[in-house]
């Protein structure tokens, strides 16, 4: 494809190493090597942001997606070498072979191909083929373990993901049509770039139509309410490194694909305001999402349910729109990409040393491994909007936006964050203190990516470096 | 020509949507999957047209792996399923035959009146085959939605994919469409092995119906 | 100056020297009343002279706060009622404290007494402090909000201004008056462990209050004990003396033989009062402590009641 | 706000480098509290750190000086972090470190108790930092950032031990009660910014809200401020929380957070929101005559040492929201010198109950230590075996059942002041409420001093009721220097009021517009609020004579008569001596009053089993205590939850089917929406 040479290294690499990987039989260098591809990628996905390549007929970078692949690398960077240490013991406690993991390797840089892929392309209907890829590829992965769980978890997310892909896909279809009588035939009218400039022009009822079917289509995978359903099940039952990226990124990049569509919406004046839709699904999300913390007794299950929660709160804000709230999304976004991947990370450590997922039967954490422990109640504590991580900062100018252009819907978004952080705080009070109970086995493990993790959104809470929050606002502007 | 054109597509189209009800109200495994032979037949045949009318030969090859891939394959592989785990002949459904083609001719309402409504610039050739495409993508998610049975609501995804299908192949000149259809028949595929794979018995509900909520973390 | 000075500490030794003759003429009357001759008023006096001399037996248990508390209350009551205008106002030491800080006075007098009843450790004691605090926890409100109406009518809280007032005569006769009249009589008669709430003669076991807390305490303990109660009592009544019926009182400015008449006058209402009390004493049987509450809850009622009009009908 | 920004100060420069070094020290601590002498390291630390900052803002509070102002370019981007130092954060500034100061000495007497210090210390250290940050942040998000910050750091000192099941409930309640303030806070202060969203509370007290919205504000900022301080029925948590973490930290939980909260609601209602209508004192007054009177009848229900303390905290709270409210009031009814009366009344108790307060934890803590005893039906006769904590505690409770000589009387007596005012004020309502209020006022005073008898007395006098209290022993040196100095702080406030008063009486022009006399001037050093006709007080004389009288009773009988002792049994009516349990218990001093208010406000009931004649077994009473706030504020909200949560709870155990279902209900819901819509 023309003008691709620049963009090797976020799509190359990652295909290289599934490539690679496929073929590499110790887990233990596979492992490796996933980490170094991974940095590969990361550092690619950095010259990014020096030097921004002239978009092609395909893929494109601008402000926005730079944003994302940036996230998506590091993130996935720093799984990778927690997975290393975290497969590891999986194989010592049998619950995988070397076989699986060969394929898991595989699985999990093809899964990162295709989510870069989605962000730098240019073509809605590329982009809906790589969503497409990366779901698939982490289908298999969050069967990996073959328990009935885990296929019965694989399953859902595979048959719930293709309709709502399907849906996606439709929507697709209808700005096509909206764009073709304008544009002409051909590839043209499914670029973005292109239709940026044009919407203007477009009919204006099928876009509504098919807004309604692309945010239902992503937000499938976005995991908004009410086409969740596959989420918590997917995030409890996969290898907890799929359960980091799932949170972290993959409903970074179907939320990507919602936002660049709600950019084209607003592009054009006789569509309807996405923002309503947004706001009510999010709002649905985070409250629902809170509810159903109280009652969860898995721990990967509990926090595959917050996520639902600050997707909710993410998408509200950009619901709310307006260069404030995009900025806070924007924030919340990648705080809580960082803070939800080392909560995985941490609770990935919790269940091998307990050897348990059962919230009922992790007690008194803080005692019995302290470091873990304590990097399990940051985590959390900064995930519930706790200062001085970043998160209470990206709430407080959610909040205090959502003030400035209605005082009204502040109140369900307050409502919803403090029935939140009541459940959060019922489980962390009880894994994180009290008399320990359970396994008390003992692993050194690096705990450098949680608390990397959990560093830089302590440093973002209490300092933003000036570049980041220029650039972010221009996005946010972007994002009207 | 033009009319011709016009008519044969609304023809082939309308046919989807009838296959569709034919679908929905089908109880017997077998006749269904026959039936969903014909549905994509009839795809096939619509989409070659499209490409005989927009002179668009990709869109062939489209027509070509719908009428190869559903039409015969997956059928008969689902046959083989369908004996092989000796799944039982007749379709559970979970509301009442009449009342879903009840519920289905208001979805064909909804999806036509909508349909006409929004594309109104669009060429008279996209708007029919979009409103029918849009009609058998709600028929199909019906029946995914009121089947018990595991094939018959793969049965309903197929015939939902074929709505796109349709309504990509309507849409003039849509680029990807190949590629598209490609990757949907991957997916499928995925499924139907997932079927044969996982020894899906009776629903999707459950890989197996008696480890469903026993050792789920979260049963309160 | 000087001269307010010397009045100052003569008020202050009066108060002193005057208080155990009212006890006595109390105890007197009421005998005459219960036709039996009675001792005589200066026994009080000998029975402080008695006391003192024999030596303190002390409970084996016993804090150093047993024996220091003994002092303190008299010094509080002592000092309280140096500053209740007995026959002048205006003296130098009266800007002191105004009434509310009196009533917080006799607060801290009775804290340290419960205290001591809780010291030793005796059953009886408690009982003592339980009851007594349950009596000052609605009789100081009362006090207090009594304190209020008086504060309005006169526009001070200081009781030689009030005194000032009372006898100028823009007051006329009110209805917030009387209450507070009412109320403070039944405080007084509460806070001296008098007949009906208390009686200060008995040491039956389930009827004592104040008795009880004393009741470990002997030799000097007991002598300042005593002298401080019926300072107690004597300062109650120069109090509503010096409210109710403020006249002849002196100033520092006035001639000496103001000060004659301000003297004897101040006797002969000490006198009236006493009488009063221990007529109505011997009319009046004594109540259960559990009705007790109500009594004093009664008098919190009109105080407050007093203070409301006020409050309503007066603009300072 | 750039005026502002150009004038800065030294002051407020040392004392955020002192902040930065405690929340430093907090890190560190971290790391080496594990160490032997780790922990009294960092407490010397902290104690030099607050050491420093009390005397920074004393002179500042002394001279009264000019407004300081910083801004960081750190924290929310655009608007950075603005710090001023003004005098009412100076005033506020000397209360947190008195605290912090005394507090430290504490620790480091009583870190050989502490088993866990790793829990203890690092949170210690950032605690005192987040209050004191708090005191000074001049814009909304520092504000709630450092507010948020300070419950966070005292939630980890509530979990210290955190073994204790009742102690984690104490927590978790303690950490959502606290976010629920300041999400109140933060739907208040993002209400007063609007649209405009100048969050520098300089830009805010530029702003002139209309009466709705500044209404809205106010509430919003009464349950965020409220709920921290323990205003009822916020308070639910307080008694909990306060009691579950080290005595020190009790002590600064009590005696400074709940101040930091006060402070707060000062700050915005005072000083950001213009002028008050007449409607907030009224919600002020019956708040915190409510308050003032549940806090001490639940403390009378109480035998739990530190938890008395804390219902007593919630006592102090409303004698001085009723200060407060008496300064608005005043203030709306435009009369400046009666609101500066009210304000520095409310104020100085805001000092008074963080000195007392602190002191009586102190000694709960100095008992705990060595008792390991907090119910007082267990303790007894520690005067013997503690005297100097006896002492101290002794003062702390007669300072905080507002008797004279001591301070807590000058301050209750300067409320006492400004309500006799109030018949000048114009609003018909106020005429009926302040008198009600002032009722409350005295009766919860009186309260207080009855409950004070019965936790000393059973505490500290009497016999002993169990081992452990016979056992006791005095506590840590540095601990009585801890409680001696606070005495010695007590006396002094009380004795000496004018100078305090003086010192805060330069805060009111700014805030409610008038002055109170100064009091430096006045002969004797007597105190008149308004003038001399009027009122006045003299602590110093009344000390002195009190003094005087008593030594000089004592020294003349003992020349005239004998100062002969002699040691015996007890009297007690003849009786013989008893075993200890017989003396009157904590409880059973509390009977006559639980009867008088418990029944119908607690509905307490007693229930006493016999056994008959020649039945073998014990006797048993038995008294219940309802909290009816608790019942019908907390349970129903805590139900609702629970419900709501285990209904949804069902959507978690759907088939692939259903789910389904739900997402072709929601496409078709969407679709048919957009063909009516158009």
């Amino acid at each position: 494809m023309t003008g691709a040479a620049p963009y090797l290294g976020v799509l190359g690499v990652p295909l290289m190493a599934a490539a690679l990987l496929a073929i590499i039989a110790s887990y233990r260098v596979a492992a490796r090597v996933n980490a170094v591809m991974s940095l590969l990628t990361l550092l690619a996905s950095l010259s990014f942001l020096f030097r921004k390549p002239a978009p092609s007929a395909l893929l494109f970078i601008d402000d926005l997606n730079i944003v994302f692949i940036v996230v998506n690398a590091f993130v996935g960077f720093t799984t990778s070498v927690f997975s290393a240490a975290y497969i590891g013991h999986e194989i010592e406690s049998g619950r995988v072979t070397t076989a699986h993991l060969r394929f898991y390797h595989t699985m999990f840089q093809s899964m990162m191909f295709g989510m870069n892929l989605a962000l730098v392309a240019n073509n809605i209907g590329l982009l809906w083929v790589a969503v497409e890829l990366a779901t698939l590829s982490t289908v298999v992965m969050v069967g990996l373990y073959r328990t009935h769980q885990a296929l019965e978890a694989a399953w859902k997310y595979f048959i719930l993901g293709s309709v709502g892909i399907a849906l996606a896909l439709f929507g697709t279809t209808l700005v096509y049509v909206a764009a073709q009588p304008v544009l002409g035939e051909g590839i043209a009218s499914m670029e973005w770039t292109v239709l940026m400039q044009h919407v203007a022009a477009f009919e204006p009822d099928i876009l509504n139509l098919a807004f309604v079917f692309l945010l239902l289509g992503y937000g499938t995978k976005v995991g908004l309410v009410p086409v969740h359903g596959w989420l918590p099940d997917a995030h409890a039952e996969g290898p907890t490194p799929i359960s980091a990226v799932l949170s972290g990124l993959l409903l970074n990049v179907a939320l990507y694909a919602v936002l660049r569509f709600k950019m084209l919406m607003a592009g054009n004046p006789g569509a309807v305001a996405p923002g309503p839709l947004m706001i009510g699904m999010g709002l649905t999300s985070l409250l629902f999402g809170a509810v159903m913390l109280y009652r969860r007794r898995d721990i990967k299950r509990l926090f595959a349910y917050s996520s639902i929660e600050h997707m909710g709160i993410i998408t509200f804000a950009f619901g709310i729109g307006g260069p404030l709230a995009n900025f806070a999304g924007l924030l919340h976004m990648a705080m809580h990409s960082l803070t939800k991947s080392a909560i995985f990370y941490a609770v990935g450590h919790v269940a091998q040393v307990k050897g348990t997922q059962q919230i009922a039967q992790i007690r008194g954490l803080t005692q019995s491994h302290p470091v873990l422990g304590w990097g399990l109640v940051l985590g959390v504590l900064a995930i519930a909007g706790m200062p001085p991580m970043g998160i209470f900062m990206s709430e407080f100018l959610i909040v205090t936006s959502t003030m400035a252009k209605n005082a009204w819907l502040a109140v369900p978004l307050i409502v919803g964050l403090l029935l939140g952080f009541g459940a959060l705080l019922m489980h962390l009070n009880n894994v994180a203190f009290g008399e320990p109970s359970g396994m008390e086995s003992r692993r050194h493990d690096s705990y450098a990516p949680l608390f990397g993790h959990l560093a830089l959104v302590l440093l973002a809470g209490l300092y933003l470096p000036s570049a980041l929050v220029h650039w972010f606002q221009s996005i946010a502007a972007v994002l009207g | 020509m033009a009319a011709l054109g016009y008519d044969v597509a609304h023809l082939l189209a309308g046919g989807m949507v009838l296959v569709s009800f034919m679908l929905l109200y089908q109880d017997r495994m077998g006749a269904l999957l026959n039936v969903f032979a014909l549905h994509a037949t009839v795809l096939a045949l619509s989409v070659a047209w499209q490409a005989y009318v927009q002179d668009a030969p990709h869109l062939y090859v489209t027509a070509f792996i719908a009428l190869g891939l559903k039409a015969i394959l997956i059928p008969s592989a689902l046959r083989r399923i369908v004996q092989r785990l000796d799944i039982h002949r007749e379709v559970e459904t979970t509301v009442g035959i009449g009342m879903t083609m009840l519920v289905g001719v208001a979805l064909v309402a909804l999806s036509i009146v909508l349909m006409l409504k929004v594309t109104v610039g669009v060429d008279p050739l996209g708007r029919q085959d979009l409103a029918f495409a849009l009609a058998v993508l709600l028929l199909g998610l019906l029946m995914m939605v009121t089947r018990r049975n595991a094939v018959s609501q793969v049965v309903g995804f197929m015939s939902l994919e074929n709505g796109l299908i349709l309504a990509a192949s309507g849409a003039r000149g849509m680029p990807l469409v190949v590629e598209i259809s490609i990757a949907f028949s991957v997916l499928i595929a995925f499924i139907v092995i997932g079927l044969f794979l996982f020894r899906i018995r009776e629903r999707f509900d459950s890989v197996d119906v008696t480890t469903l909520h026993a050792f789920r973390g979260d049963r309160t | 100056m000087m001269r307010a000075a010397t009045l100052q500490i003569g008020q202050t030794l009066l108060v002193l020297l005057l208080a155990p003759a009212l006890t006595g003429l109390v105890r007197k009357i009421k005998s005459r009343l219960q036709q039996r001759r009675g001792p005589s008023l200066l026994q009080p006096y000998r029975d402080l002279w008695k006391l003192v001399h024999k030596e303190a037996v002390v409970a084996e248990n016993a804090s150093w706060l047993f024996r220091v508390v003994p002092y303190l209350i008299f010094a509080a009551t002592w000092t309280a009622a140096s500053l209740v205008p007995s026959f002048a106002t205006g003296l130098p030491f009266s800007t002191a404290a105004d009434l509310l800080a009196i009533v917080a006075l006799l607060g801290s007098a009775r804290f340290f007494l419960a205290l001591a009843g809780l010291d030793v450790g005796t059953s009886f004691g408690g009982i003592g402090s339980s009851r007594e605090v349950m009596i000052a926890s609605l009789a100081e409100p009362a006090l207090i909000i009594v304190a209020f109406t008086l504060a309005l009518i006169a526009g001070s809280t200081q009781l030689s201004v009030i005194a000032a007032f009372m006898t100028s005569g823009e007051v006329g006769l009110r209805v917030s008056l009387g209450l507070a009249l009412v109320a403070l009589v039944i405080v007084a008669i509460a806070e001296n462990a008098r007949i009906p709430v208390d009686n200060p003669a008995t040491h039956l076991e389930l009827t004592m209050v104040h008795e009880a807390m004393v009741l470990e305490y002997s030799g000097r303990h007991l002598a300042v004990i005593d002298a401080a109660s019926s300072l107690k009592l004597l300062l109650y009544v120069s109090l509503i003396a010096a409210v109710f019926v403020p006249w002849g009182l002196a100033t520092p400015e006035s001639a000496p033989s103001q000060y004659a008449i301000g003297i004897a006058g101040y006797v002969a209402k000490v006198a009236v009062a006493g009488a009063l009390l221990a007529v109505f004493e011997t009319t009046i049987a004594k109540m259960r402590v559990f009705r007790v509450p109500e009594f004093l809850g009664a008098s919190l009622m009109l105080a407050l009641l007093g203070a409301l009009l006020m409050f309503v009908t007066r603009s300072l | 706000m750039g005026a502002l920004e150009s004038s800065t100060g030294t002051a407020l420069d040392v004392a955020l480098l002192c902040i930065g070094g405690l929340l430093g020290t907090g890190v560190v601590a971290a790391v080496v509290a594990r160490a032997r002498y780790g922990p009294r390291t960092i407490y010397g630390a902290c104690l030099a750190t607050c050491a420093v900052l009390l005397a920074v803002s004393l002179s500042f509070l002394i001279d009264g000086a000019a407004t300081e102002s910083r801004h960081l370019p750190i924290g929310l981007p655009w608007i950075g972090m603005h710090f001023d130092l003004d005098l009412l954060a100076a005033m506020f500034l000397v209360i947190v470190n008195l605290g912090g100061v005394s507090a430290s000495l504490y620790g480091i007497g009583a870190d050989a108790e502490e088993r866990e210090p790793t829990r203890v210390v690092p949170f210690f250290a950032t605690f005192l930092g987040a209050m004191n940050l708090v005191v000074l942040a001049s814009d909304a998000f520092t504000y709630l950032i450092s507010w948020e910050f300070m419950s966070l750091s005292s939630w980890a000192l509530v979990m210290a031990h955190h073994r204790d099941d009742d102690n984690r409930a104490a927590g978790y309640l303690y950490l959502v009660m606290a976010s629920f303030g300041t999400l109140s806070l933060l739907l208040a202060l993002g209400l007063f910014a609007g649209p405009s969203g100048g969050y520098a509370f300089a830009e805010m007290r530029a702003l002139h809200l209309e009466p709705l919205r500044a209404g809205l504000v106010f509430a919003l900022v009464l349950i965020g401020c409220g709920s921290k301080a323990g205003v009822v029925p916020l308070h639910a948590w307080l008694p909990l929380a306060h009691p579950a973490a080290p005595s020190h930290v009790s002590a600064l939980m009590s005696g400074v957070m709940t101040k930091v909260a006060i402070y707060g609601l000062v700050r915005i209602v005072f000083d950001l929101l213009g002028p008050p209508p007449i409607w907030w004192s009224v919600v002020l007054l019956i708040l915190g005559g409510v308050s003032a009177l549940l806090g001490v009848l639940y403390a009378l229900m109480e035998h739990d040492l530190k938890r008395l303390l804390a219902y007593h905290t919630i006592e102090n709270i409303g004698i001085i929201v009723i200060g407060l409210g008496l300064a608005l009031a005043f203030e709306a009814g435009s009369i400046g010198w009666a609101a500066a009366l009210a304000f520095v009344a409310a104020l100085f108790h805001v000092l008074n109950h963080s000195l007392f307060k602190s002191l009586l934890f102190y000694g709960a803590g100095a008992v705990y230590a060595t008792t390991r005893e907090r119910d007082m039906e267990h303790l007894g006769g520690l005067i013997h075996r503690m005297p100097v904590t006896a002492f101290a505690f002794l003062v702390g409770s007669v300072a905080i059942s507002a008797l004279p000589p001591l301070n807590g009387f000058v301050s209750e007596w300067l409320t006492f002041q400004a309500i006799l005012v109030s018949p000048q004020l114009p609003a018909w309502g106020l005429k009926f409420l302040i008198p009600a209020v002032g009722a409350m006022l005295a009766l919860s005073a009186a309260l207080a001093a009855a409950c004070f008898v019965k936790a000393y007395g059973a505490t500290f006098l009497g016999r002993p009721r169990s081992s452990a209290a016979e056992g006791a022993r005095e506590t840590h040196s540095s601990v009585r220097i801890a409680l001696l100095a606070l005495v010695v702080l007590c006396v002094a406030a009380g004795i000496l009021p004018g100078y305090v008063i003086d010192a805060i009486a330069q805060i009111t022009d700014r805030f409610v517009g008038g002055r109170m006399p100064v009091q430096g001037a006045q002969a004797w050093l007597t105190i008149v609020p308004i003038d001399a006709a009027r009122s006045s007080y003299n602590g110093l004389a009344v000390f002195l004579f009190t003094a005087f009288a008593a030594s000089a009773a004592g020294f003349v009988i003992r020349r005239v008569a004998t100062g002969a002792i002699r040691r015996a049994p007890a009297w007690d009516c003849g009786y013989v001596d008893s075993s200890s349990a017989l003396q009157y218990t904590a409880s059973s001093f509390a009977q006559p009053i639980r009867r008088v208010f418990g029944t119908w406000m607690f509905r307490a009931r007693e229930t006493v089993s016999m056994p008959r004649p020649g039945e073998i077994r014990a006797a048993h009473f038995a008294v219940v205590i309802r909290d009816l706030v608790w019942e019908w504020l907390y349970v129903p909200i805590e139900r609702l939850v629970a419900n709501v949560a285990t209904r949804a709870d069902r959507i978690q155990f759907l088939t692939i089917r259903q789910y389904l279902g739900l997402m072709f209900v929601t496409l078709i819901g969407l679709l048919s929406l957009l063909a009516l819509t158009q």
